[in-house]
C-alpha cells in the first residue's frame, strides 16, 4: 500500500458523450424488452428480474466508473451487467442455458458475472452481494490503486442486518465504496411502507457516518453528477458514499409480464412513472440539444435491433454445456 | 371416503393453517410474502383478509430478525408460524434457530418452551440455479432441541403442520416445491398426524426404500415399476428425520436384508448417511448386500438443464437401484421399466407439472 | 388486540425510593465484588462478566419497568438480572453449576433467566438478544397489554446487523421495545474507534426513524428520566427507544481481574472512570439529601452482605443436578 | 530432529500465519480479537506488531459482513485468513460461506476462486455452555466446494494452515481448544501438509479407529492401552473431512473386520455416520461386527460440570468399545485400562491442562 496507481488508466467502461449513454439505455431497454418478449417460447428456463423502467441508474453509474472498478449486483442484473460492458452474447448465452454463457449456463439470470470488464458477481441471495463489493474495495486499495467498487441492490435489500455490517465497515475504513440503492419501492410485492418505517432513505447513512446522496434515479443526468460525487470521494480516501435513486420496476417482480392487476400496486401509480420513462426523458433532452432526431433514433434501433438479434441468435444456436461437465470446477 | 376431498399438497397446507388460526388466536403467520398476492405459492391464500395484518404479518427482508422475532414471541405463549419461500433464505436465520429456538427448552431446564413452526420451501427446477434450489435437510436434522418433517401427501402434510403447530417445541418442515403439486384426499376438519418417526407407506419383503419428500413420490412410482417385475419394496417414509428414530427401518432391514435409501438433499453427510449407519449398527447380519445410498451428487446445482439429466435420482435410477439390490436380472425390469421411462418422458425435466409455464 | 390491559397492576420491580434504589445498586457491587473475590476458589466453573463500575444503567432502567414487563440481557447480565428482582440464590446456584440455579446448572452465568419477574432470557451471542425482547413486545401487544420489553447490550452488539433488523421491525411496528445500550467502550479488548466510525451512538435510531435518548449512564437519576420517556412512548403506543448510556467496565472483559496492565486501555483511563463511580455518586447524593449517613451505610453493607454471604453458603452447598437428568427437556 | 522444537498447537499456528504473511504480501488476518492483547489465543500473537494494523484487521462484531468482505477480497486475489473465537459464531455467516464462498468457483465455471481459510475454535470446558462449545463438524463437511480439515498435531496443524492458506479454494479449519494444548515436534520453516484426506497415524490389524481432533489425541491414548492388552487399533485420522476420501478407512477395515469412529461433534448425523455408511456400502462383506459410533449424545451442552460425565468420549469409552469389538476379555483389558483411569482422574475433567485457571 505504498503507492496509489490509477488502475487501468482512466478508460471509462464505454461511450460517455450523450449520444452514447442514451444508446446504452436504449439498449438496455430493447434487449429486455425481447427477452419479455421471447419469454414464453419456454426456451429461457431460468427467473428472469428485468430492469426495464430503471435503465437510468445503471447506465448513470456505469458512466462514471472506469473499466478496472468493480461491480457487484443482485437478482436484478441485467442492466448493471450491460452498463458496465458485459458481454451481451454471452448474457443471452447463460440465459438460455449455454456453454458460452459468461458462467457457461451454470447460473442463469441472476449470476451475471464478467470480471473482465470488472463485472465482478452478481448474487441472487438478498444483500449477499454488498459485504463482496466491500471487500472489492478494500482488495483494491490494498493493491494500491484507487479503484472503486459499487454495489447495487434493491430497497428490500436494505432491510438485511448485513447492509448495516457493510455500511460499517466501509465507513470506518473509508473504503472507496458506491452503496447504490435503486429504490423501486417494492421488495416482489410488497410496498415500503409495509417493511419499513417512514424516513428518508439517505437517513441510513447517518447511523454510520457516512455520505449520502439523494437524485431521481430516472434521470440520466442527476443520477451522473451525485455518483460522480460519490467515486471522487471514494478515490480520494474519503470514504463510501450510499447513493439513493428513486424509480420503477415496470414488469412483474420475476418474469415477462406486467402485473398492474394483481392488486399490489395501482395502474395509476405505473402509468405515472411510466410516463416518466428514463428513456424517452433522455432522448427528449437530446432531442432538444439537437443531438437526436426521428432518422438517428430510426438507424440507432435498426442497429441495435440487429445486435440483439444476433445475440437471441447465438444465444439459441449456441451449444449446451457437455453433460460430463457436470462436476468440474467443484475444487481447483 | 365422503369426507375427503382431492387437494394438493399446498391447498393441504393452506387449509392447515387456516384451520389453526381459526381454532386458536395465538396462532399467528410471519414471513416474506405471506401477505403479498402470490401468498407463498398460494399456502396463505385468503389468510391475509380472514385473519387480518396482524396475524398475517408481511415481513422485511430480515430472516435472522424476524425469525428472532418470532421465538421472542413464542416464549410469552404466542404461535408464530414462519414461512420461507426457499430453504437457502433460512440459512441467514441460522443462529437464532440453532442457538434460541432449539436449546431455550434445554437450558432453562424445561421452564421455557419454544413454540414455534418454520416452513421452508425447496426449489427445484426451471434454472433456479445454485443459490435456489438447495435441500439442507441433514443441516436440520443435525441439530438437538429442533424437530424436523418432511411432507409429502397432502393429508399427512395437512395434520403434520397442524401437528407441528400444536407442538410445544420448534418444528421445522421442509417442503419440496414439486411435493406442494402432489395432490391426494384430504379429510375435512382439524386431525394431527403425529411427528414421531418413519411411516410404513407400501408394505414389501424384497428391498427396504426408504425416502422422504419428493424422493418418496420418486420411490413409489419406482415401487409400482419393481412390483411389475415381482419385487416387493417396502417403502418407508422418513417423514421426521428429527427426533431420530429408525427403528421401522432397522426392521424392514432384519425382513429384507436390502437398504436403499434415497436423499432429497446431498448423498454424502445426507439422511441416508445416518440411516445406514443406524442400520450398520443394528443389523449388520441382516444385510444381505451392500445398503446403496441415492442423493444429490457432491456439488453445486446448475441452473442449465443440460447439466442436471443425471443430478436428481427419479423412478428409474431408483428402480435400477433396487433391482441391482434384489438380485433382479435385467431382462425381467426391462420391459416395465421402458414403458415408465417413456411415460416419463413427456414431460421437460425441469417442471414440475403439465401446467407449469415457468419461472417459478 | 381488542383491549388494552395495564398488565400486572403498575407494580414497580422492587423499591423505587432513593435509598431503596441505592441499596440495589450497592447490592449488585457486593455480589460481584463477592464473586471476583471467590473465583480463585475454582468452584465457580464458567464464564463470568462482571458489572462493576455500570450498575446504574441496570438499577436505572428497571426501576422504570414492571414486575410483567421483560428483559432480555447478554453475556453481562449479572446486574440486569439482580435490577429486575432476579432470585440471588438462584443466580449464585447457576453460577455454581446447581441443580438449585436459575437454569438448574445448565447455563452458567451467560443463562441467567428468572421469568417470575420477567427477566426472560440472557444470551451468550452478541445480539442474539435483541429480537427476541422485539418478539416480547410483539407478543405483550398481541395480549393487549400495555407492557414493554426491554433488551440491554454493548457498543459492540451494535454492530452485529441484527440490531438493525431488529429495530427496522420495532420502528414499524411501533412496538414497545427499550433497547438499552450500554456504551462501556470496548468490545473485549477493542475500542470503539477500531471498530465503529465516529458519530453519535444516538444517530444509530436516525436509520430507523427512532426515537433515542442519550444520558450519562453512571448518573442514575439520568438514567430513570431517560428511561421513563421511552417507557412512557412505548405504554403509550408511540414505538420504541434507542437509549445509549456510556459507562465503564471496571474489570476484565471476562473473569474477575482488572486487565489496565494488558495494553488495551490506560490505568488513567479506568482511573477517571473509577472517580466518578455510579454507586459512590448516587451515595453522595443520599448523603448530600440528608438519606444516608455513615451508620445507615454500615447497616445496609452488614445486612447485604449477609445476604451475601448466606446466597453464597447456599450455592456452595446446594447439591449438583442429578448426572441422569441430562438426557431431559430436549422436547416437551 | 534437529531442526524442530517443541512446541504446542496454537504457538505452531501462529507460526504458519507468520511464516505465510511474510512470504506472501496478499495474506491478511482478519478476526474478533485478532489484534488484541489475547490473540486469539496467542495464535495470532506478534502478527499486528510485525505486519501492521493494515494486515492484522481488528473486526467488529459483524460475521456475515466480514466474511463477505473477506470473500470478496479473495475474489480479487488476495488471501485473507478469518479467525473465531468460537465455531458457534460462524453460523451468522453460514450465508456468505455457503453461498459464496462455496459456490463461486463452480457457478463461474472455473473462472474465479475464493482463496479464503476460516479459522474455528470449539470450545470445551470450564462451564462456557450450550452456546460457545458447539462442535459442528459435519454441518460444514456438508457443503460441497468447501474443506474442510481438522487438526491435531502441532507439526501437522503448523503445515495444514500452510496448505490451506496457499489452496485456492476455501478452506475452513475447524480447531478444538484442547488442542491448542497438544504439544509435538514442529520443523522449522515453511512446509505443507497437503489437504488429501485421512492420515493413518498408528498401525494395527485388531481394530480400526477413526477419530479426528481432539478426540483423535483420546484415541491414541486409548490405542496404547489396548495395546497393553495385546489388541493392535490402526488408528486413522479423518484430519480432512472434505472433500470425502473415505479410501484409507475402507481399506483398514478390509484388514480389520472392526470399526470404530469418534466425532468430536455430535454422534447423530456425524462425520461417523458417513464414515459408517461408506464402509458398509464398500466393505460390508469384511465387517466381521456392527461398527460402533461415539461422540457427544443428543442434546446441548450443559455449562455445569456435574451433567458432563459422561458427555464426551474418552479414552475410556473409545478402550470399552474397541475392547468389546475387538472381543477382547473384559480381564485382559481391566489392569492397564483402570492405570489409565487413575491416571486422568488426576486433572478435573472440564480443564484442558493443568496450568489452566479459568476462565476462557
Ligand atoms: C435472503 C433472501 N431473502 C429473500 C429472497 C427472495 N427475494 C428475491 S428478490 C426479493 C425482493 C428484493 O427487493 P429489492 O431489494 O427491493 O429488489 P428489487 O427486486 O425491487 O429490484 C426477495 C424478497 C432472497 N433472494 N434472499
Ligand atoms: C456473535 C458473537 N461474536 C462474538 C462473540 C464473542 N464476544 C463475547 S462478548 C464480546 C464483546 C461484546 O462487547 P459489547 O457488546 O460491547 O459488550 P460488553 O462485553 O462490553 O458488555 C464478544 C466479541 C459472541 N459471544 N458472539
Ligand atoms: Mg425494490
Ligand atoms: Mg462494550
Amino acid at each position: 500500500m505504498t503507492r496509489t496507481t490509477t488502475s487501468g488508466g482512466a478508460a471509462t467502461v464505454g461511450d460517455n458523450s450523450p449520444l452514447g449513454l442514451y444508446r446504452s439505455m436504449l439498449r438496455i431497454r430493447l434487449i429486455e424488452e425481447a427477452i419479455a418478449e421471447r419469454y414464453a417460447e419456454q426456451e429461457m428456463r431460468c427467473p428472469v428480474h428485468l430492469s426495464i423502467g430503471q435503465e437510468a441508474v445503471a447506465v448513470g453509474v456505469c458512466a462514471e466508473l472506469r473499466r478496472t472498478d468493480k461491480v457487484v449486483s443482485t437478482h436484478r442484473c441485467h442492466a448493471h451487467y450491460l452498463a458496465k460492458g458485459g458481454d451481451l452474447k454471452a448474457m443471452m448465452a447463460e440465459i438460455y442455458g449455454k456453454a458460452a454463457g459468461c458462467c457457461g449456463g451454470r447460473g442463469g439470470s441472476m449470476h451475471l458475472f464478467d470480471d473482465d470488464v470488472g463485472m465482478l458477481l452478481s448474487l441472487p441471495i438478498v444483500a449477499s452481494c454488498m459485504p463482496i463489493a466491500v471487500g472489492a474495495a478494500l482488495a483494491l486499495r490494498q493493491e494500491g490503486t484507487d479503484g472503486v467498487a459499487a454495489t447495487f441492490f434493491g430497497d428490500g435489500s436494505i432491510e438485511e442486518g448485513v447492509f448495516h455490517e457493510s455500511m460499517n465497515f466501509a465507513a470506518l475504513h473509508r473504503l472507496p465504496v458506491l452503496f447504490v440503492l435503486e429504490n423501486n419501492l417494492y421488495s416482489c410485492y410488497t410496498g415500503l411502507a409495509d417493511r419499513q418505517p417512514d424516513r428518508p432513505l439517505a437517513d441510513l447513512a447517518k447511523a454510520h457516518a457516512m455520505a449520502a446522496e439523494t437524485a431521481d434515479g430516472n434521470d440520466l443526468e442527476a443520477v451522473r453528477a451525485a455518483t460522480a460525487r460519490a467515486v471522487a470521494r471514494g478515490r480520494a480516501g474519503e470514504g463510501p458514499t450510499l447513493l439513493v435513486f428513486d424509480t420503477y420496476r415496470w414488469r412483474e417482480h420475476c418474469g415477462p409480464n406486467y402485473d398492474n392487476d394483481i392488486g399490489y400496486r395501482t395502474e395509476a401509480e405505473f402509468q405515472g412513472w411510466k410516463a416518466g420513462c428514463p428513456v424517452e426523458r433522455t432522448a427528449a433532452a437530446l432531442r432538444a440539444a439537437g443531438l437526436l432526431d426521428e432518422a438517428l433514433e430510426a438507424a440507432l434501433r435498426r442497429e441495435l435491433g440487429a445486435e440483439v438479434a444476433e445475440a437471441f441468435d447465438f444465444a439459441r444456436n449456441a451449444p449446451f454445456p457437455a453433460a460430463d461437465s457436470v462436476k468440474d470446477h467443484v475444487y481447483g | 371416503m365422503a369426507d375427503t376431498r382431492l387437494m394438493n399438497v399446498a391447498a393441504a397446507l393452506r387449509e392447515a393453517t387456516d384451520l389453526c388460526m381459526a381454532r386458536d388466536p395465538r396462532v399467528f403467520v410471519m414471513g416474506e410474502g405471506v401477505a403479498d398476492p402470490k401468498a407463498i405459492f398460494g399456502t396463505t391464500a385468503g389468510l391475509l383478509e380472514r385473519y387480518g395484518r396482524d396475524r398475517v404479518m408481511e415481513m422485511p427482508i430480515a430472516e435472522n430478525g424476524f425469525t428472532g422475532v418470532a421465538i421472542g414471541a413464542a416464549l410469552l405463549g404466542r404461535r408464530p408460524l414462519i414461512i420461507h419461500q426457499r430453504v437457502d433464505f433460512a440459512l441467514l436465520a441460522l443462529e437464532q434457530l440453532v442457538n434460541n429456538a432449539a436449546k431455550t427448552r434445554y437450558v432453562s431446564n424445561g421452564r421455557h418452551r419454544v413454540p414455534l413452526v418454520v416452513r421452508m420451501i425447496v426449489g427445484r427446477g426451471w434454472g433456479q440455479g445454485p443459490a435456489h434450489s438447495q435441500s439442507l435437510d441433514a443441516l436440520f436434522a443435525m441439530i438437538p432441541g429442533l424437530k424436523l418433517v418432511l411432507p409429502t401427501t397432502a393429508r399427512e402434510a395437512k395434520g403434520q403442520l397442524i401437528a407441528a403447530i400444536e407442538d410445544d417445541d420448534p418444528v421445522m418442515m421442509i417442503e419440496h416445491r414439486w411435493v406442494h403439486y402432489a395432490t391426494g384426499h384430504v379429510p375435512e376438519g382439524y386431525y394431527t398426524v403425529p411427528l414421531d418417526g418413519p411411516r410404513r407407506v407400501r408394505e414389501g419383503g424384497d428391498v427396504t426404500i426408504v425416502a422422504t419428500s419428493y424422493m418418496l413420490l420418486e420411490a413409489l412410482r419406482a415401487a409400482d415399476t419393481l412390483a411389475q417385475a415381482g419385487v416387493q419394496a417396502d417403502v418407508i417414509d422418513m417423514a421426521v428425520p428429527r427426533p431420530f428414530r429408525p427403528q421401522l427401518v432397522v426392521d424392514s432391514v432384519r425382513r429384507t436384508g436390502r437398504l436403499l435409501c434415497i436423499d432429497t438433499g446431498f448423498r454424502l453427510f445426507g439422511i441416508g448417511a445416518e440411516l445406514v449407519a443406524s442400520v450398520a449398527e443394528q443389523a449388520l447380519g441382516s444385510l444381505a448386500k451392500p445398503p446403496v445410498r441415492l442423493g444429490l451428487p457432491d456439488h453445486p446445482t446448475p441452473s442449465t438443464r443440460a447439466l442436471l439429466t443425471d443430478f436428481y435420482p427419479t423412478a428409474l435410477s431408483i428402480i435400477d437401484a433396487a433391482a441391482e439390490l434384489a438380485d433382479v436380472p435385467v431382462e425381467r425390469i426391462a420391459g416395465p421399466r421402458e414403458a415408465l421411462a417413456v411415460e416419463l418422458s413427456k414431460l421437460p425435466m425441469d417442471v414440475p407439472h403439465p401446467t407449469f409455464r415457468g419461472p417459478f
